[in-house]
């Protein structure tokens, strides 16, 4: 229910006494240290890696590849390596270089209306596949889950050749295994809907399965309960299940959006140049400040922070609205 | 017009096999406007011959009617029904606000309506400071009445109710019965209550449908059920204290219990005959300490008994008596031949382990068939022409 | 020339969004007809619109309006690019910009407009006389040496040194003609290995020497083209014919030349065999070092010589206060490639003395393009010497005609234009890579066991055994 | 609408799986087949055109006929059982990769997890922190990693080697180690898939279960072991199922930290020689899919058919 | 020993800056095994004051002792106490079997240990054959039913439950209350229980603590809450159905009110004085239809009455009476002025709509402060050594 309130207060011994004996009274204190040192650790391995690539933005680009990031630091006549990266120079103008050079905000919006597309359409269609898969019992559920998952099994390489001529509409499609023509498709190439029809395709099985997972744990009361109130069985899984799963749901969301905004394989074959009119998304920007012979790491990092931060806000936004425990006080059981 | 229909409704469930019949070959025919409380010991099929008249369940077998319509495999939303839920079921994502309009926005009301329609329902089920809380802030109770609210401001033409006030205290219940039944004239709709309390069951309902393992035992009239059961499960069911069986034979002159006897003429009763086994049932109301026996229109003969525990209850004493030698026999059967169960007034000075003797109205007396269960009489001595002289027979009641 | 793109003053391109895609598929509407052009990203955001404005000013009609697609930057991924735009039969772009490690496979496949019918005669001539020949090969079918793809520029590496600190050391570039007399790797090493050991740098040589199509394509090949060995028995079967050609990379001389890697590397001995060469002072980082990689610490005054290519010499060369980039100015030096055995002691045909791999670009055409009389005006514009020197001077990309490099415009580019002459002496000794439709198979190979046998995973015998065996089965068809 | 509500369960099921199959089939199963297709071919002697071959491609895949077309020394198989010979086997680097990073995965990430579901003052931070990794685009991934352990700037490699993990020089061109820098970079940025899946399962389980444990006299690490754990374990099951997928998919932080040739994996096998052979990578592609198939078969026979 | 103490016991919620406070200063003092019912309205703090108990809830203030020991912020787990949820929460993942052995598994219980209490607890709440269901494959009682069997198998020192009953159906609460009573006696634990139910609260404990709004009203004997009642609030809460109120007056030798009056005199009864407000409080079954005013020990004069609605419930008949002209006044208030309910047997012949005489005992008149609320007297006309001859006074129970 609620976190016990540290309300001892205790003589005047040593405080690392007076934490072992109140920790001995009190177990919970040591569950909340270990949980402090295990939420530092899991901190500082995740950021490290981050403030790694922070170092590499602000270094400047001459310096990137010459020399150790780790100065020498001589302390009291003792020298030393600073076990620490730290950039080499200063140089945050890298985060205004990655504007000049590309339209790099033209990138990211292309990656975030390609992300939210395709979010929204894999949503919308594992919504109705997860509450088929996770509510209704009917012969061939199983058989068709493996099918669907089957599609995750192949590299993204094995779609390409076959949906860029199909994108490409300067041929008919033929019948896989004959030459009977049956239709020419639009030109897609270039445009969004080259993009996020295989994205949405390609990321749809995970959505199902988590969708899925979440919405078979919703108790039927629920369902049932918006139904006699005049749902029909779609508006309670609109209305009342997919609210309820809101984590699930979230993390679908969250996990699909961020991978297409970060997506390239796709999106570099079906925008045939790496151009921000083409529809070439984040990483396609990002790839622009490395030319045949040089990279310019510093720009790299920059612009992926500057890539990345919009997500990690939008996530935490995202997060902020899923409240936990949903489904207490729902049911009596 | 609301009338409700089921016929041969069944619904089994098959948990792996092993297979559980919920409702059992189910016929029920409720009018327009009736309020019909379904009661029934626990796991009787109560809740499951609901949802299929809610169109949750699809029976396994039989239809459903409600109006002239064939229901049984209509959407729950197109039968004109809302229904409290035994488990409460609300939403928890929304707030009591929410969860009580819910039904109302999504048949697109216009929001002065909806408004208005959720502070009366919060009204009556006296809410009205909480219609911003979340269902995981409030009571046990208050979570039930929420989801009653949810049901009464769709006024729709069948009500459902799964005892949607075991929750409430005596008082609230109270409180609530009168408002149900108001909104039952006022709506003119059709009820279905499930609950477990015989008080509600009696005052609310048109008439009162027993089930037992699934199967309908007696529909009727509150009053008939407590005084005409049908059979040894409805009487034993309905009436708490539960009524007294006594397992007995006919004889040509008397009806012999192992310990004590009644007179009777067999050939007055119709169905009767001497030699017959039969079980007896006499209610702990009828049953009567001996120095009344002249108030008592059709008394027995003293039978000797020794009190064993005397329980009160405020405005009676449950007082259970050992007839005979018996030991106290904890035995899960109907029949409990040594022991009676005899209410009294509070303010008697009955003690623990007194040795007694008590008379039983003899006109109150029920025979059961003892190998069908099937009820044969229920006034052993039927009532007479002098029973227009209530008067004097009427005992004051306290 | 700022053309690798680092600086800021590189926005007059506007990356190629600008142009609305008007022109795909909609004609030419009578008078403007728009030519599609696969270009390099860099190019086209930094010089776009000097190169299209070259065009015209090189007798490009104003009625054919120049459309520059960017490429990816990496080669790898425009080559798949181009390869799926290809075979799908699109009509975009008309022409391409295509890395002469590559080209010759998209020959093999039919995949292009054969210019020699396309052409007219006279540019045809003027590719076969006046281009570097064995860079215009990489464009022409193998089996009949039809034109496929008209040369934009070479790229050769030289040997980049600290003109300071070799005189430091005692030595003078200037009075021993090092920019143009090639030496020999004996002596180079000992200069190398001496410099290095009076300077305070920590790399006396960098180089490339990483798994990668770089060090099969060009580092490898260089050396051992220096030492007399090739690939598949000499320069005549460069492009092949696959299976029937010899494999001889196991020879003495090609192990002779990674022995000699290893020497500069490890210092080892080989009993004896290289007691004259300097040792020890090239790093085993260059097992992992691309050409950036390598070019950092030299570029940072950290390395005496450094491998590389003209675009170092255009970044290294620059004046140091003009650029807040690291750079050397004047101390850079630059040399051809050194050698082990001349031309003429060299084991396989073609081989021996100063070697420069050979890189570049040629242009070719989309055989589905529907305006080939427009495509064949933009060729000849682009033909133009003029236009050439345009292309040296704002993108540092040099000339596909010798004749030009003596030119006065040549020596005169700021920066590239100090290094001509040794240019020049590298374009007259490259060795382009051995390109065929099997070459990417072999060329991971190749790149795997010269760095294993470098890193001494292996003896260089050993690898180069292994590799001889895996070339075989890639041989088969 | 109303039809929609009469249909049986079986009906309606199909009925809502329209969209799905209308996608899947365009998008995914259409170009599998013609891709299936292009695995029955093979290129011709002069490059010019293609050859049906029939299984021919799949044959040569096993009886390492194919290995030539592969980057560097790699195999498909492994040709022996010393450390090199599986080291070179694609089949074994993706297997090693897989069950290496996604174990170590689905621990840290259950216990990010467990972290994040707590209530602390600034755990929305903490969560943003932790998310960060999950969000950084592969590219980039592969450049923090590629120059930690680069030869120039890299200050990982010495301390690391003198550990023992890692070879002193060379190090992202040995096989050992740039797999063990890449597993470490995998999981890196996927725990946090694996913590916002679970994190997501966590949240969904009904606190007042909690309150019952507590009563009943469970300790915290048997509330987690008979509450939390079986609760959350159908989302570890989809959790470990997609990344046990992926991870056999591994391609694109091979390619930016070390190379196809150094970590041959199944997937850049299918990449390398996507672009001039396109009958053996589409038969590799089926092959690798092929294989996962079976692994996921026999994860989902581990974990009980309630998986599916 | 386990005695429980709480001590100020108080607890807030914020609910969005809007306070609750759920728990009002609570002082209680339970001795070992005693039986402990807490009755009051929904809402008005039972389940947060067990959940305090249980360490489910740290109270904002106060300290809790059970036994001898200060518990207030021990966890759940530490305090030996098992409980039954009001809200049920069975572990959806767990079939019926590892629902109810969850707590012994924790404690490493032997298994055939284990086997032998499931088996006895599955018994008692005649869940015998369901071992292997899932939750969500049972029906609302069956749930409940599974939720005390999980407590009762623990055998701890303190029991608390809340609500256990209130899904079963009357026969089997009656069975429940046995057995419940009966692991009382055994294991002689304490047991804290909330519940609606006044028959079961009258039954099962030994002391009532009425709540009310987080606050305590009263603690005592189930008949000293019934008969002497501390104030208003319990007087009104405690009986089904309620007391009857009225408003009134004290003169110098009568209780006048609106309609009626009572003659007593006002020195005889300590706390009362000519001028006093007064309300009046009588319960249903103390008074009488005129006619029997001679059976009643101190009948007051007869009062006129038209008999409103009659609801018959079996073993009596309530009956609403108007008095005065007085219009049916549905007020939600504690007095009504003009209403009174009286409770009669049902074999009385009385009609709707008839005009009749009543008589109140006034033996049995509650007498309260109207301004504070709290009783005066519980007795208006006192028990006198007449009482003694009580076997004329009782009344025959029916
Ligand atoms: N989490 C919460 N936040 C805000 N208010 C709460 C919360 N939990 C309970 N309350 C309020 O505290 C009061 C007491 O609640 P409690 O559950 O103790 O009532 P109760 O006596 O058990 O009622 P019932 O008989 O209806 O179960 C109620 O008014 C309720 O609304
Ligand atoms: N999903 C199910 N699978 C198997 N059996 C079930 C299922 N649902 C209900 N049952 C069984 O069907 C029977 C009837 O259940 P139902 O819920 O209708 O009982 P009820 O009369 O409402 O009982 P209660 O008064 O306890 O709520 C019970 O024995 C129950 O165990
Ligand atoms: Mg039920
Ligand atoms: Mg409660």
């Amino acid at each position: 229910m609620a976190t016990p309130t540290d309300t001892q207060e205790q003589s005047s011994d040593g405080p690392l006494q007076r934490w072992t004996q109140s920790a001995i009274q009190n177990p919970d204190k040591v569950y909340r240290a270990l949980f402090y040192a295990a939420m530092v650790f899991f901190l500082v391995t995740t950021l490290f890696p981050f403030y790694w690539l922070i170092v590499l933005a602000v270094t400047p680009e001459g310096n990137l590849l010459s020399g150790s990031f780790l100065p020498t630091v001589n302390l009291f006549g003792v020298s030393g390596t600073f076990p620490l990266p730290v950039p080499k120079g200063f140089n945050p103008g890298a985060f205004v270089t990655v504007f000049e050079q590309v339209p790099f905000h033209l990138y990211m919006l292309n990656s975030f209306a390609l992300a939210v597309t395709t979010t929204v359409i894999v949503l919308f269609v594992a919504s109705l596949a997860g509450y088929v898969f996770g509510r209704l019992r009917f012969p061939g559920r199983a058989l068709l889950m493996l099918g669907i998952l089957a599609i995750s099994y192949f590299p993204p390489a094995a779609f390409v050749i076959p949906l860029f001529q199909a994108f490409a509409g300067n041929a008919p499609i033929t019948i896989p295994f004959t030459s009977i023509p049956l239709f020419t498709p639009p030109r897609m190439l270039n445009t969004p809907g080259s993009m996020v029809l295989p994205f949405s395709a390609l990321f749809m099985p995970l959505s199902i399965f988590i969708l899925t997972t979440f919405y078979g744990q919703i108790p039927d009361g629920l369902e049932d309960a918006a139904r006699v109130e005049g749902t029909t069985r779609l508006g309670a899984l609109f209305r009342v299940i997919m609210p309820l799963s809101a984590p699930g749901v979230a993390t679908a969301a969250v996990l699909t959006f961020i991978a297409v905004y970060n997506e390239y394989f796709f999106s570099s074959i079906m925008a045939t140049s790496p151009e921000a009119a083409k529809w070439s998304p984040i990483v396609g920007g990002i790839l622009s400040y490395q030319t045949q012979y040089t990279t310019q790491f510093n720009l790299m990092a920059a612009a992926s922070i500057v890539g990345v931060l919009p997500v990690v806000i939008l996530v935490i936004v995202a997060q902020e609205r899923i409240v936990s425990g949903l489904t207490s006080g729902a049911l009596k059981e | 017009m609301a009338r409700v229909r089921l016929e041969h409704v069944t619904k089994r469930y098959d948990d792996q096999g092993d297979v559980v019949t919920a409702v059992d070959d189910m016929n029920l025919d409720i009018d327009h406007g009736e309020f019909i409380c379904f009661v029934g010991p626990s796991g009787c099929g109560k809740s499951t011959t609901m949802e299929t008249i809610a169109g949750l369940t699809i029976p396994t077998e039989g239809e459903i009617y409600i109006g002239d319509r064939e229901v049984t495999n209509l959407p729950p939303k197109d039968r004109g029904i809302a229904m409290v839920f035994q488990n409460i079921a609300l939403f928890p994502h929304m707030d009591v606000y929410d969860n009580i309009s819910f039904g109302l926005r999504l048949r697109d009301y216009p929001q002065d309506e909806i408004d208005r329609r959720v502070e009366r329902a919060a009204d009556i089920v006296q809410l009205e400071g909480m219609l911003n809380r979340m269902p995981e802030e409030m009571s046990g109770g208050q979570r039930q009445r929420v989801a009653i609210a949810r049901a009464i401001v769709r006024e729709p033409d069948v009500f459902l109710m799964d005892e949607p006030l075991a929750n409430l205290d005596a008082k609230l219940k109270v409180h609530m019965r009168t408002e149900l039944q108001r909104l039952h004239k006022e709506l003119d709709t059709t009820i279905i209550y499930v609950t477990h309390d015989q008080e509600e069951a009696m005052t609310l309902s048109d008439r009162i449908a027993v089930l037992d393992s699934g199967q309908l035992q007696q529909i009727d009239p509150p009053l008939t059920c407590y005084n005409e059961p049908d059979n040894l499960f409805v009487a034993g069911f309905i009436g708490s204290p539960s009524m007294n069986f006594i397992e007995g034979t006919v004889t040509d002159t008397a009806l012999e219990t192992p310990n004590f006897s009644l007179e009777f003429n067999p050939t007055s009763v119709e169905g009767v005959s001497a030699g017959d086994d039969v079980t007896l049932g006499i209610r702990p109301e009828d049953i009567y300490p001996g120095e009344l026996k002249s108030e008592v229109p059709d008394p027995s003969g003293l039978i000797t008994a020794t009190t064993d525990i005397l329980e009160p209850m405020g405005d009676e004493i449950f007082a259970y008596l050992l007839l005979g030698d018996g030991e106290t026999s904890m035995s899960q059967e109907l029949a409990t031949n040594d022991q009676l169960l005899m209410s009294i007034d509070p303010d008697s000075d009955l003690e623990e382990d007194e040795e007694i003797g008590v008379v039983i109205d003899r006109r109150n007396v029920h025979l059961f068939d003892s190998a069908t269960g099937e009820a044969i009489v229920h006034d052993l001595i039927p009532y007479e022409a002098d029973s227009t002289t209530s008067g004097s027979e009427v005992e004051s009641d306290d | 020339a700022d053309f690798v793109g680092g600086g800021g003053d590189g926005g007059n391109g506007g990356s190629g969004d600008g142009s609305d895609g008007g022109s795909t598929g909609d004609g030419s509407g009578g008078e403007t007809t728009t030519v599609q052009w696969g270009f390099d990203p860099v190019a086209v955001q930094n010089n776009g619109d000097a190169i299209k404005q070259a065009l015209h000013d090189n007798g490009l009609s104003d009625s054919i309006e120049i459309e520059f697609v960017p490429r990816d930057q990496d080669t790898g991924a425009a080559r798949s690019n181009y390869n799926r735009l290809l075979s799908a039969g699109e009509t975009n772009p008309d022409m391409f910009l295509m890395d002469n490690g590559w080209t010759n496979i998209f020959i093999q496949r039919g995949q292009l407009q054969n210019l020699s019918q396309a052409l007219p005669e006279e540019l045809l001539t003027d590719v076969s006389d006046n281009y570097f020949s064995a860079f215009t090969d990489t464009a022409r079918n193998p089996s009949n040496g039809d034109l496929f793809g008209v040369p934009v520029f070479p790229d050769f590496p030289t040997m980049q040194y600290r003109k300071d600190l070799v005189e430091d050391a005692g030595y003078s570039p200037e009075s021993n003609n090092w920019a143009t007399e090639p030496m020999t790797w004996e002596e180079w090493s000992n200069i190398a290995a001496d410099t290095y050991d009076n300077a305070d740098v920590d790399y006396g040589f960098t180089t490339q020497w990483d798994i990668y199509e770089g060090t099969s394509c060009c580092t490898f090949n260089e050396v051992m083209s220096s030492w007399g060995g090739a690939y598949f028995g000499g320069r005549d079967n460069l492009f092949g014919p696959i299976g029937e050609r010899p494999i001889t990379v196991n020879n003495e001389e090609v192990v002779n030349s990674l022995n000699m890697m290893r020497k500069f590397v490890h210092d080892e001995d080989f009993g004896g065999q290289f007691e004259g060469y300097g040792g020890g002072f090239t790093p085993t980082e260059i097992l992992g070092w691309k050409e950036e990689d390598a070019r950092a610490p030299f570029v940072n005054g950290n390395a005496v010589f450094h491998r590389n290519w003209p675009y170092s010499l255009a970044l290294g060369g620059r004046n140091p206060e003009e650029t807040e980039d690291p750079a050397l100015g004047e101390n850079l030096g630059a040399m051809p490639i050194p050698y082990a055995v001349s031309e003429s002691e060299a084991a396989q045909p073609g081989t021996g003395g100063s070697t420069a791999a050979l890189g570049g670009w040629h242009m070719t055409v989309n055989p589905n393009s529907e305006q080939l009389d427009a495509v064949t005006q933009v060729i000849r514009s682009a033909m133009q010497p003029d236009f050439q020197l345009t292309l040296l001077s704002v993108q540092g990309w040099l000339p596909p005609r010798p004749e030009l490099f003596n030119s006065s415009e040549a020596q005169n580019v700021p920066v590239v234009g100090r290094y001509m002459d040794t240019l020049q002496v590298a374009g007259n000794n490259t060795m382009p890579r051995p390109v065929t439709g099997v070459w990417s198979d072999q060329s991971s190979k190749i790149a795997q066991q010269a760095n294993r046998a470098v890193g001494q995973e292996a003896s260089s015998a050993d690898a180069m055994a292994t590799l001889e065996s895996a070339l075989a089965e890639t041989e088969q068809t | 609408m109303r039809w929609m509500e009469n249909l049986s369960d079986t009906q309606y099921a199909y009925l809502l799986l329209v969209p799905v199959f209308v996608l899947l089939g365009i998008v995914a199963l259409y170009p599998l087949l013609r891709t299936f297709e292009l695995s029955l071919f093979a290129l011709s002697a002069d490059f010019s055109s293609t050859n049906f071959v029939g299984a021919g491609n799949y044959v040569g895949l096993f009886t390492g006929e194919k290995n030539r077309f592969l980057p560097g020394g790699t195999t498909f198989l492994p040709e022996g059982f010393g450390t090199g010979a599986l080291l070179n086997s694609a089949l074994v680097v993706t297997i090693i990769f897989a069950v290496v990073s996604v174990l170590f995965e689905t621990l840290i990430g259950l216990g990010q997890a467990l972290i994040l579901d707590q209530d602390f003052y600034g755990r929305r931070w903490i969560r943003a922190a932790i998310i960060i990794p999950w969000a950084v685009p592969i590219v980039i991934q592969g450049m923090i990693f590629f120059l930690m352990f680069n030869s120039n700037v890299g200050f990982l490699t010495p301390p690391l080697a003198d550990l023992g993990l890692l070879a002193p020089t060379n190090t992202l061109n040995d096989t050992a180690s740039a797999t063990f820098i890449i597993i470490v970079a995998d999981i890196w940025k996927t725990s946090a898939f694996m913590a916002l899946l679970i994190l997501a399962g966590l949240q969904s389980i009904d606190r007042g279960l909690y309150d019952v444990a507590k009563v009943a006299g469970a300790t915290k690490w048997q509330q987690f072991k008979l509450i939390t754990f079986p609760l959350i374990l159908p989302t570890i099951g989809v959790a470990v199922l997609f990344r046990s997928v992926q991870a056999m998919r591994v391609y694109g932080i091979i390619d930016t930290v070390s190379s196809c040739t150094v970590v041959p994996s199944l997937s850049c096998m299918v990449v390398a020689t996507f672009t001039t052979r396109e009958g053996t990578s589409a038969a590799i592609a089926f092959v690798t899919a092929a294989i996962i198939g079976t692994v996921v078969m026999g994860l989902i026979v581990w974990q009980g058919e309630d998986a599916i």
